[in-house]
């Protein structure tokens, strides 16, 4: 069953396939993600489309020094988690735990800073409650779209941490250069949860912005 | 770490990463530079400059069948239905602008 | 019909079938085996469709009369809303993919499992907590949106259980969505040496197509639900007040809901080309036209959404693009029906139960789409949108095609996944019971939905109450009709005559092994040389029935 | 007995009281002709298939000739397609054709609530559950929700319309027959979604002008909405001389508004409701947004009459 150390799992009939079918289901489960994701765009573009100034207008105090942070932090990640994916690929078990630690180490930082974020945003009285800073049409439902957002994001990527949090587990027993498929499967999921900040980024911190 | 692999592993995702913060820095001024028409436009389209660097070089869509390749494109796909054929409801209305 | 028809083509082997893998409750309900899963969900799934339609039952009764006072209105908007939603989302979009599909795709295929067999299991436990929760809050705290959660309604005004309810939806989806992955994967991926996608046999289309929906709507429904959860916690998304729009809520709505009935017929399809061929000792008739047509059906299936809002305040010029596509999408389910009537023609037709129900599926399948053609004509649909004429015209397609080709299939396939025997002529009885209590159901409320009967009205107005009257007697031997099965499908399992590997002599890769399967399905991978529905020479007519097929796909193994 | 007297009380036509009824039953007649041909059809290939080729019947098997292989299958995918088509153009034709609206229609406002119809007559009259109108002459119902979706339904004219909170959606008929009809919720609203009833009342010209004459004195729609204008102190801005600086309402309605950040908007009932409901939404330009949202102190019902005042505001010479 196994071929150069690699485990296969029952109802695959080799290693090779076993990655190609887990990477293509990822990618599958991924597009069911731009749909998920896409939706609630669709809410911000038709409340863009009904109310341009007003959602500039609630654009302008979005936190932009925490979104650019978390961006350049994000990307950082992205580009950890790539390393460790091609390191894995290439038997290089050091830098890919190395990289897995940088990864977790940025995420965290993101998930922090977002917190911080939150409670500025709760302080300036940016929930769209009864006591809600904005008026006008819109304004309320851009926030909206901003705290289900970032926080659906927040939460995929907690999940993301998760995640290689595993893959580090794996690395410390010594097995993960043999788990490609996971390694493989992990970086899709962390990137894409990457490209979903870069469009949070762009429809949330830089509408405002003059 | 042989030559390749200094190239495969490290060299080429630090060229996609400074794609990607040469991204963030345009799309940065940009929206800074002041009002205009186009800016939610321009900023989206450099985020999709940026999901395709990372998907192509972080995701390796370079090396996928394509298969994987489709699957990757079928959820950009199906989403532009949504949004195609609900504009084309909005657009059309007499309501609101 | 003989059990002993034909020798099994298999070596029955040692093996011991996958029933006999262990007994205890736990042996079952974490068994990662896609077949000991398709169990899993064919138990839940009849326990929720009785469920549901002891709902419909119920309102039934309310309805016998223009003014009955048997259930008061609150009770009837939650016992409408407990039926829709437990129909759509516990029954019927589960249904055949879950349980059929599950237990027959891998073995159609000639696969040892699904790709991801431990996601599977997850599958199944998502869909069963989701459904259990949302069950006891539409029982005890009682849900009054409709299954359509229309905001603003279930968002500001409605103070029922609604968002427990959308959370448990929400994880269901999330099932729904996790199988399809699985089953696109497994087809994808794991399909037998010499197995073409023009070999598979249509069922395994028809699943692949409707995964191919599941993945790619559910994810929209799964964030309306989301925001439907949130404006409910104080984040206006639809508001009107806050300069949202109610009618953005239903496009979202719709871009799932319509694709979720081509998620309920796709797979019906599928189990009705294999019996109408198996029945009629014929090759489906336009193989390719009818693979290509699940698919674009799948596809098209995403375009049509607007004809649920023709009088919802859209745009005239959205109404007209909107109608223009729901036309088109007529023209594959039309072919489909000429194909499946053009597979009868020079054959030598069998009538046991599946065949009984595959032909009530036509009929009511044809009914049913071409009613659809009504509500794809603008000033039509503007007169009877949101009547009891959508309410016949949906149970047509859903009931009359999805729930007959259900247990068409199930029939069907009964031996394989018991190793037992049905009793014939009672499931012949049932069949044709189910047919005529049906039409007796749903065929009255085309009349009163012409004549204006909204839907969900507790009370009516008098000049309507003949067809109701017709319809709740309908209901009575239509609930009769689905209880049957229980008892003499229970009976079979315990008293069955033993079932041969190949009962009705069918091709496919399924009834190569042995009846119950082995857990590993087949004792070595099957090659597929040939295509499926061999039942004759292209060049001659069909075999008798009673003799095998020409060649069974796969050769013999 | 008893059910000779319930088929006798179910009548299986329809009145057909308005222009779009006689379209709507021509289609629908049509259609429905269609269906039966091919439900026919259908059914009479599977149960003449179903008894010639039974399992061991005499009949011929064989092949299949190779002409019922290709010709056929083209055959009928190009004349379904083209069926469909036909119909389909006939019908958005018919639609697009019953949408224009004749400008001299007469306007009555409808306001919805659970679960109540509230109608408001142009001369001021106020109804609640019946709606009189003109027989032969085109009526346009501009209707709201002061909460939730509802839908006007009138079964003999073939009509509805959802009834939406926060805009106006519009619905045009013209009678052809005097009477009395049912007018339903078709849109799922709550409670009493099944009791939220209503009468349309059609009256021959004279009639609905007696009609009319014979209700209380009160003011007309837009006297009335002349009030509201004062007593809510819309004149303070709005009125000539006043120190604030706000767009003048006369020759408002009907205009084309230039917009703060470009664009223009079309002054119609919907502009109007949220200038008053949202007043940022969309800005006239050269003004600042000042105007605080009448959301919540003004109803639905005041609107109506004080958009209808605002409307009859003609620009000064």
């Amino acid at each position: 069953m196994s071929q150069t150390g690699v485990t296969v799992r029952e109802p695959w009939p080799d290693a090779r396939r076993e990655e190609t079918g887990l990477q293509f289901a990822m990618w599958v489960f991924l597009a069911t993600e731009v749909l998920f994701f896409g939706a609630l765009i669709c809410t911000y573009a038709v409340n863009r489309w009904a109310h341009p100034a007003a959602v500039r207008e609630a654009g302008r105090h979005a936190a932009f020094a925490y979104g650019l942070a978390n961006t350049v932090i994000l990307t950082l990640s992205g580009l950890s988690m790539a390393i460790a994916d091609r390191a894995v690929k290439e038997q290089l078990g050091a830098l890919a735990k190395a990289c897995l630690w940088i990864t977790l180490a940025l995420g965290t930082a993101f998930v922090v800073i977002k917190a911080l974020e939150y409670y500025k945003d709760i302080s300036d009285n940016l929930w769209p409650g009864p006591d809600f800073a904005l008026r006008g049409a819109g304004a309320r439902p851009f926030w909206s779209f901003y705290w289900v957002a970032t926080g659906v994001h927040a939460i995929h990527l907690t999940i993301g941490l998760g995640v290689v949090a595993r893959l580090l587990v794996f690395a410390h027993r010594g097995s993960l250069v043999r788990r490609v498929p996971s390694m493989t499967i992990s970086t899709l999921y962390w990137e894409f949860v990457d490209i979903v900040w870069l469009f949070l980024f762009a429809l949330i911190y830089l509408v405002g912005r003059t | 770490m042989t030559r390749r692999q200094w190239k495969q592993v490290v060299a080429t995702p630090f060229a996609a990463w400074a794609a990607l913060a040469l991204g963030i820095g345009l799309t940065c001024g940009y929206a800074l530079m002041g009002a205009s028409p186009f800016k939610p436009a321009i900023a989206l389209a450099i985020a999709a400059c940026q999901a395709a660097v990372s998907a192509i070089v972080f995701m390796r869509l370079d090396r996928a069948s394509a298969l994987v390749r489709f699957a990757a494109v079928s959820g950009v796909l199906w989403l532009s239905f949504l949004f195609i054929l609900s504009f084309c409801d909005y657009l059309s209305r007499a309501y609101p602008p | 019909m003989s059990a002993q028809a034909s020798a099994p083509q298999a070596a029955p082997g040692d093996e011991p079938s996958y029933l006999d893998e262990g007994h205890s409750v736990a042996s079952w309900i974490f068994s990662t085996d896609h077949k000991r899963i398709a169990i899993l969900y064919a138990v839940s799934i009849t326990v929720f469709f009785f469920i549901g339609g002891a709902a419909a039952t119920l309102m039934r009764i309310q309805l016998f009369e223009p003014n009955n006072s048997f259930v008061s209105a609150a009770q009837y908007n939650r016992l409408f809303t407990m039926h829709g939603i437990i129909m759509v989302w516990f029954f019927l979009v589960p249904s055949i993919p879950t349980t059929l599909g599950n237990f027959l795709v891998p073995m159609m295929i000639g696969a040892k499992d699904v790709a991801l067999p431990k996601l599977n299991l997850t599958s199944w436990w998502l869909y069963v907590g989701g459904a259990i929760f949302t069950i006891v809050c539409l029982i005890g705290g009682g849900v009054d949106t409709g299954w359509t959660f229309y905001t603003p309604y279930s968002t500001l005004y409605s103070n029922a259980a609604v968002l427990s309810a959308a959370a448990g939806v929400f994880v269901v989806g999330f099932s729904s969505i996790l199988t399809g992955v699985n089953m696109i994967t497994t087809v994808h991926m794991l399909r037998a040496p010499g197995l073409t996608w023009f070999r598979l046999p249509l069922f395994v289309w028809g699943i692949y197509a409707t995964s191919l929906v599941m993945v790619l709507a559910t994810p929209v429904l799964a964030m309306t639900l989301l925001l439907v959860i949130a404006e409910r916690m104080g984040l206006p998304v639809f508001d009107p007040r806050f300069g949202g729009d109610p009618v953005l809520f239903q496009h979202l709505f719709w871009f799932y809901s319509h694709p979720a009935v081509y998620i309920m017929i796709l797979p019906a399809m599928g189990v009705i080309s294999e019996i109408i061929a198996s029945e009629a000792r014929r090759r489906v008739f336009g193989y390719k036209a009818m693979a290509v047509a699940m698919l674009s059906i799948a596809v098209l299936g995403f375009l049509v959404w607007g004809h649920h809002m023709f009088v919802a305040g859209m745009s005239p010029f959205a109404d007209i693009v909107f109608s223009f596509l729901s036309f088109v999408i007529a023209v594959p389910s039309a072919i489909k029906v000429f194909n499946w009537t053009a597979t009868l023609y020079r054959g030598e037709i069998r009538f046991g139960a599946p065949m009984l129900y595959a032909l009530g599926f036509l009929g009511l399948f044809t009914v049913g789409g071409l009613t659809g053609l009504f509500l794809a004509s603008v000033p039509v649909d503007v007169h009877v949108h949101g009547t009891y004429f959508v309410i016949a015209h949906f149970h047509y397609i859903m009931v009359g095609g999805s729930v007959s080709a259900y247990f068409g299939g199930l029939h069907y396939w009964w031996p394989k996944i018991t190793g037992r025997m049905y009793l014939e002529w009672w499931a012949r009885l049932a069949a044709i019971t189910m047919f005529l209590g049906f039409n007796f159901t749903f065929f009255p409320q085309f009349i009163a939905g012409y004549l204006g009967m909204p839907r969900r009205h507790f009370v009516y107005a008098p000049q309507y109450h003949l067809y109701n009257v017709m319809s709740s007697t309908g209901a009575v031997v239509l609930a009769a009709a689905y209880l049957l099965p229980l008892f003499y499908l229970g009976w079979s399992l315990v008293w069955g005559a033993r079932a041969g590997a190949n009962p009705w002599n069918a091709t496919g890769l399924e009834w190569l092994t042995p009846s119950p399967p082995p857990k590993q399905n087949f004792a070595r991978t099957p090659r597929v040389d040939n295509d499926p529905y061999d039942y004759h020479e292209p060049e001659t007519g069909p075999t008798q029935a009673d003799q095998p097929p020409r060649q069974p796909q796969g050769g013999v193994a | 007995m008893s059910l000779i007297l319930l088929v006798q009380a179910s009548p299986i036509v329809l009145p057909e009281a308005s222009t779009q009824a006689v379209v709507e039953d021509r289609i629908f007649l049509i259609l429905l002709a269609v269906s039966a041909a091919i439900v026919l059809l259908v059914l009479t290939l599977v149960i003449g298939f179903s008894i010639v080729y039974r399992a061991g019947s005499a009949a011929r098997r064989g092949p299949l000739p190779i002409w019922i292989r290709h010709e056929f299958e083209i055959g009928w995918t190009s004349a379904t397609i083209f069926a469909f088509l036909f119909i389909f153009w006939w019908t958005a034709s018919s639609q697009l054709h019953l949408q224009t609206v004749p400008r001299s229609a007469l306007e009555i406002h409808v306001v919805a609530k659970q679960w109540m119809w509230k109608i408001q007559q142009p001369s001021g009259v106020r109804e609640i559950d019946t709606l009189h109108a003109p027989l032969g002459i085109p009526v346009k119902l501009v209707m709201t929700s002061q909460d939730v979706i509802h839908d006007f339904y009138v079964p003999a004219f073939r009509l509805k319309q959802d009834v939406i909170p926060g805009r106006y959606t519009e619905l045009t008929f013209t009678a052809t027959e005097a009477g009395t009809f049912q007018v339903f919720c078709a849109q799922y609203c709550g409670l009493d979604h099944a009791r939220m009833n209503a009468d349309v009342v059609i009256l021959p010209p004279a009639d609905y002008a007696r009609w009319i004459a014979d209700q209380p004195e009160g003011d007309t729609l837009a006297g009335e909405g002349e009030k509201i204008f004062a007593s809510h102190g819309c004149g303070g801005c709005h009125g000539q001389g006043a120190a604030v600086h706000a767009p003048p309402l006369d020759g408002l309605y009907g205009s084309r508004v230039p917009l703060a950040g470009g664009g223009f908007a079309l002054a119609d009932e919907n502009y109007i409701h949220d200038c008053i409901l949202l007043p940022h939404k969309r800005v006239p330009a050269g003004y600042a947004p000042i105007m605080p949202s009448f959301q919540g102190v003004l109803s639905e019902d005041q609107l109506v009459p004080l958009i209808a005042y605002i409307k009859t505001l003609k620009a000064k010479p």
